[in-house]
């Protein structure tokens, strides 16, 4: 029985009786169950439900109706997006267990499965999308699939690896400063933070209001692109939704960037000596197969790099202060560490940081909407580094976090795409951030799914779930790819 | 003080019916001026020469059989935080740059000067719109016209003596927790305070970004309608300004209620030990005016009124410390007494509170909103009391007494405010109707409504003693 | 002992880089039990779950025509 | 001159919230690096008299 990569590969299975539902969905909830305890990719799984609705699924492809987008397809939940198969949790003890269930289904998850997706469970994610593992609390700590020292990165940490490993094919994230681009990025998969307000967040416990995004995490842009169809559009419920039309993201994979003008921007004079010497080599490779493939490069520098990085801290920081403080001041030790000790930082900012924090995103996306009067899309390294290993994460203060390069875009709102783009020379992915303008998700996806029919590391699989050595071997050895 | 044209529309007529001409109205409010400021403090600057030029332009206009309508060659006052060509921008302050605005129009002073209206000067205001007036700042010290002793209220403070004493036809003010409607209830005209969005508000120092609004400040509610009709509307320049049409809204004041669903919001609103009795009979007479229109009312509960007066506080003063931050660390002294501490409040509230207060404004509106679905407007007392006697006002007693006003602003509702009698003492008493999101046209009718049946909004304050003294 | 309304003027004026006569401060002193009980007075539990008012527009200075893949809808065009 | 651990105790205070004895060293931490981090905001010439990028509206 051949294996299944991506969601699009699983599709033409499916339709074409190559394989069946409840086969694929058997497959990932074996794979699941097998890495779980060493991986840390699930708080909850929901192995009876999914069977069922795997049954289900084929049962449309049996009758011969017309398939769902993500018909059959296993998927995972971020665990702090509401699904009525059981609690929320957002990995924490502090979450009243009453909240999710008396939601049911978040708008996201209801339109997946209203496509035919199948729900595997619920996957973990850093404490309210903010705190890093914590070993004293009785939850999981989700682990590098490529090497089980390092982190995930988050907070989407549990859908990154379970992607990766092959628990699911696709999976939801959260995105307040990253939470998605950087699992994406560490884990060697593909994920996109759309256009704020593109896709609607209610159903989700907040981090930052004006900051959050959900989104879809896959290995491949194509598979982003079914997921996105699926998920954007407008709903009342969500008070940031945008009321705009949602294109046909699949029809415009056509793999030709003849034209298109992208700036790139290494951003490795921000970073200093901490970044990994193999983040600008792998950036400069990818983007000459950009050029390769028709699109004009130009270079380009990130204006209020700094600022806006700082006003999406300050901003995510009080808003989610003014949420936690009744559970702060009733249950602090509760919490882990570094979720207190984070959000607690709010405590210095005055209401008129605030404001003002406010007002310099205005400056940025003046700035920005300014650059993009000359480009089509920017392209920046997701991280500078690759995933950080579990001991080096101390709190959330750390200096690494300069080598992240993703809550600048939470802070302007622009879509932004993170795609493998190579390993680090200690085998650690790294991803490639595809920028564009507001709701053009379309063209930032094709310039990933063009980057993907060239190259091949979003086809690369961690040797841990080691079932499929075919994408690894075309890689070449992986070691010597940082040269 | 011309008997005749008390009011925009009357003016509007006689000019058209060749009894009288913008320059003679102009000519007679300019030498009631030189002889009135001194004592009131209205403006901080008269553009007189300016004034008289627009008037004849109006009138030649006229004769020529352009008209621009109802405004061409009406005289009005233009709260000095709002950018006028004339003259400087001051704010009532030292530390505005005196290049702010330069020699500019802000698009609702352009608005106005497009459909021929006529500037009488820079009226005075509320440092920065907030505090109290400073006598060493070498600004004019705004008085009630009905009682010298007793504040003209702010901080559209000037525009409000300008109408009530006879010193311009109509004008504009700002109101960002009640600064158009607490001026006009203290000096007996009408003040709208719009929609949040409805006039553009750039070109004009902001106080709360997510709270200011430019109004129209007249005695009557048809005159608030005609200042409206040319105000309101979208422009680019204004982030905030909603894209929403503009109705012809002096054509809407039917004068016809009958139907119209009032409701009462207890206890805060009427039941407040700090509310004036005489307030509370003077609006509740109002009411039953109203209903013997035709329309109905009752008393609702609001919950959570006092809570959604800090919220708008806590919101003004972190945005505005936003916006003075800087000049606050290096130019502390060269702010007004009141003003400087007011907005140092800013300091003492954390970025979690004002995101809180955010999000209790969410909840509080929905609160609003729900209540809208059974009443088309809502009457409470314009201000708890009449006009405060001058030297008992402290930037500290005003954290006590209670307000009626800022919680429309952050509902970013429209509200009115309506002249409803005097109390013993002679001064004006005040209700205010609250409408739907974009229903101007429905609170103007309430109040013009009321106007047809009663004459409080005519009435002139007794400045001959004044004049005399001059 | 938790800090004083004296000590804690003084502190958070300091941090704002503030400086105010001997009789500004004590009147902020008398003033500051009021002014914090009404930002305390907004935590209620009737809004554990609102989002905040003011919302963030991400179409802001992008002319809505300047990418043809979306003919995004004018957020600001609210009909009455 | 009060020093950067009464500011944080004001804050705290202020807050209402009381960390654990463990928690205070990183609380220092973040409260100094998060002060400079805010100070950067007020640097930007062109926020002068820029609007708040959050903006509200009338209409729920």
């Amino acid at each position: 029985m051949n294996e299944y990569l991506t969601i699009s590969d699983a599709l033409d299975g499916l339709r074409e009786n190559e394989i069946t539902a409840t086969e694929l969905v058997e497959k990932a909830i074996e794979t699941g169950k097998s890495l779980d305890d060493e991986l840390g990719i699930y708080i909850a799984r929901y192995d009876e439900h999914a069977r069922e609705a795997a049954a289900a699924a084929d049962a449309v492809y049996a009758a011969g109706d017309e398939p769902g987008l993500l018909q059959g397809i296993p998927l995972g939940i971020k665990d702090i997006i509401t699904t009525v198969e059981g609690e929320t949790t957002a990995q924490s003890l502090v979450l009243d267990r009453s909240w999710g269930p008396a939601i049911g289904d978040a708008v996201v998850v209801q339109r997946m499965r209203d496509a035919g997706g199948v729900i595997t469970g619920k996957t973990t994610t850093m404490e309210y999308a903010i705190g890093v593992p914590d070993w004293t609390k009785p939850f999981p700590i989700p682990r590098n699939p490529w090497n089980t020292e390092h982190w995930t990165g988050g907070s989407s940490s549990g859908t990154g690896n379970g992607v990766a490993a092959g628990a699911f094919l696709g999976g939801l994230g959260t995105d307040t400063g990253g939470s998605i681009r950087i699992p994406a990025a560490y884990c060697g998969i593909s994920g996109i933070k759309a256009t704020f307000g593109r896709v609607p967040k209610s159903g989700c416990v907040p981090l930052g209001y004006s900051l959050d995004h959900i989104g879809p995490m896959a290995r491949s842009a194509r598979d982003c692109a079914i997921m996105l169809q699926v998920l954007a559009g407008y709903d009342p419920s969500d008070a940031c939704a945008v009321d705009a039309p949602v294109p046909d993201y699949l029809s415009g994979l056509t793999g030709d960037l003849t034209g298109l003008r992208v700036g790139v921007d290494t951003l490795a004079q921000h970073v200093g000596d901490d970044g990994d010497p193999a983040t600008v080599a792998a950036l400069q490779a990818a983007v000459s197969v950009l050029s390769e493939l028709g699109a004009t490069v130009t270079e380009l520098a990130l204006p209020y790099y700094a600022e806006l990085n700082v006003a999406t801290r300050v901003t995510s920081r009080s808003e989610a202060f003014a949420y936690h403080v009744p559970d702060f001041r009733s249950r602090w030790g509760d919490y882990f560490q570094s979720t207190r000790t984070g959000v607690g930082s709010a405590v210095a900012f005055t209401g008129a940081d605030f404001v003002q924090a406010q007002r310099v995103r205005r400056v940025g996306q003046k700035a920005v909407a300014a650059l993009f009067a000359d480009v089509d899309v920017i392209v920046t390294p997701t991280a500078s580094i690759g995933a950080l290993s579990l001991e080096e994460l101390g709190d959330l203060g750390g200096g690494w976090f300069r080598s992240m390069h993703t809550s600048y875009w939470n802070a302007v709102g622009n879509p932004a795409l993170s795609v493998p783009m190579g390993f680090t020379a200690a085998a650690l992915p790294l991803g490639m951030q595809i920028v564009t303008r507001p709701f053009d998700e379309a063209t930032g996806l094709k310039v990933g799914e063009a980057y993907q029919r060239a190259t091949r590391w979003h086809l690369a699989v961690p040797p841990l779930a080691g079932r499929y050595d075919v994408a690894v071997r075309d890689q070449g050895d992986l070691t010597d790819t940082a040269a | 003080m011309s008997e005749k044209y008390l009011t925009i529309a009357d003016a509007a007529v006689a000019m058209r019916d060749g009894t009288t001409t913008s320059v003679a109205i102009t000519q007679e409010i300019l030498d009631r001026t030189a002889t009135l400021n001194p004592a009131l403090g209205a403006y901080v600057e008269v553009t007189a020469d300016a004034a008289l030029e627009q008037a004849a332009a109006a009138d030649a206009a006229l004769a020529d059989g352009i008209d621009h309508g109802p405004l061409q060659g009406i005289p009005l006052a233009i709260k000095d935080i709002i950018a006028m060509r004339e003259a400087p921008t001051t704010a009532n302050s030292r530390v505005l740059d005196p290049e702010w605005g330069k020699g500019t129009d802000a698009p609702v002073v352009a608005r106005l000067r497009a459909a021929g209206a006529v500037f009488v000067g820079k009226a005075t205001t509320s440092e920065f719109a907030l505090g109290l007036p400073d006598p060493d700042k070498g600004f004019p010290i705004p008085h009630n016209p009905w009682n010298v002793a007793h504040t003209p209220a702010g901080s559209s403070s000037g525009t409000g003596v300008a109408v009530s004493a006879g010193l311009a036809l109509g004008g504009l003010g700002t109101d960002t927790g009640g600064s158009v409607r607490g001026p006009a209830s203290v000096n007996g005209h009408t003040g709208l305070k719009v929609t949040f969005g409805r006039v553009p508000k750039s070109g004009v120092v902001p106080l709360g970004f997510s709270l200011d609004s430019i109004g129209p400040m007249a005695r009557s509610a048809y005159d608030c309608a005609l200042l409206l009709e040319v105000m309101a509307g979208y422009d680019a320049s204004d982030p905030n300004a909603a894209d929403v049409p503009v109705p012809k809204y002096s054509e809407l004041l039917s004068g016809d209620i009958a139907g119209l669903e009032i409701g009462l919001p207890i206890p805060y609103f009427f039941e407040h030990e700090k509310l004036d009795p005489e307030m509370k009979e003077a609006v509740l007479g109002a009411v039953k005016q109203l209903v013997d229109l035709g329309a109905r009312s009752e008393e609702f509960e609001l919950p959570y009124a006092n809570e959604a007066k800090d919220a708008n506080h806590i919101i003004m003063v972190a945005e505005a410390y936003a916006y003075h931050r800087n000049d606050l660390v290096n130019r502390w002294t060269d702010y007004g007494y009141a003003t400087r501490p007011t907005l140092a409040r800013g300091a003492f509230y954390t970025a979690g509170d004002v995101a809180q207060a955010q999000r209790f404004r969410m909840m509080w509106s929905r609160l609003v909103a729900r209540a809208f679905e059974k009443y088309d407007v809502m009457i409470t007392p314009s201000a708890p009391a009449p006009a405060e006697k001058a030297s008992e006002m402290t930037v500290s007693r005003r954290l006590l007494t209670p307000n009626y006003t800022g919680h429309w602003n952050l509902t970013g509702l429209p509200a009115v405010a309506v002249p409803v009698g005097f109390s013993t003492a002679g001064l004006p008493l005040s209700m205010q109707v609250i409408g739907k999101p974009f229903a101007e046209a429905t609170v103007l009718k309430v109040a013009d409504a009321l106007q047809r049946i009663t004459d409080w909004h005519l009435a002139v304050p007794p400045v001959e003693a004044l004049v005399a003294a001059a | 002992m938790s800090p004083s309304s004296e000590e804690i003027v003084t502190s958070l004026l300091s941090m704002a880089r503030l400086t105010v006569s001997d009789d500004e401060k004590a009147t902020f002193v008398r003033d500051f039990p009021l002014i914090r009980e009404g930002a305390d007075g907004l935590y209620l539990p009737d809004v554990e779950f609102d989002e905040p008012a003011v919302k963030f527009n991400p179409l802001d200075y992008y002319p809505a025509t300047a990418w043809p893949a979306v003919q995004a809808q004018s957020t600001r065009s609210e009909e009455v | 001159m009060t020093g950067d651990d009464q500011k944080l105790d004001v804050v705290l205070e202020i807050c209402g919230i009381s960390p654990l004895p463990q928690d205070k060293e990183i609380m220092l931490k973040n409260f100094v690096t998060a002060r400079e981090q805010a100070a950067l905001l007020w640097g930007v010439a062109e926020a002068r008299y820029e609007e708040p990028g959050l903006i509200f509206s009338a209409k729920l």
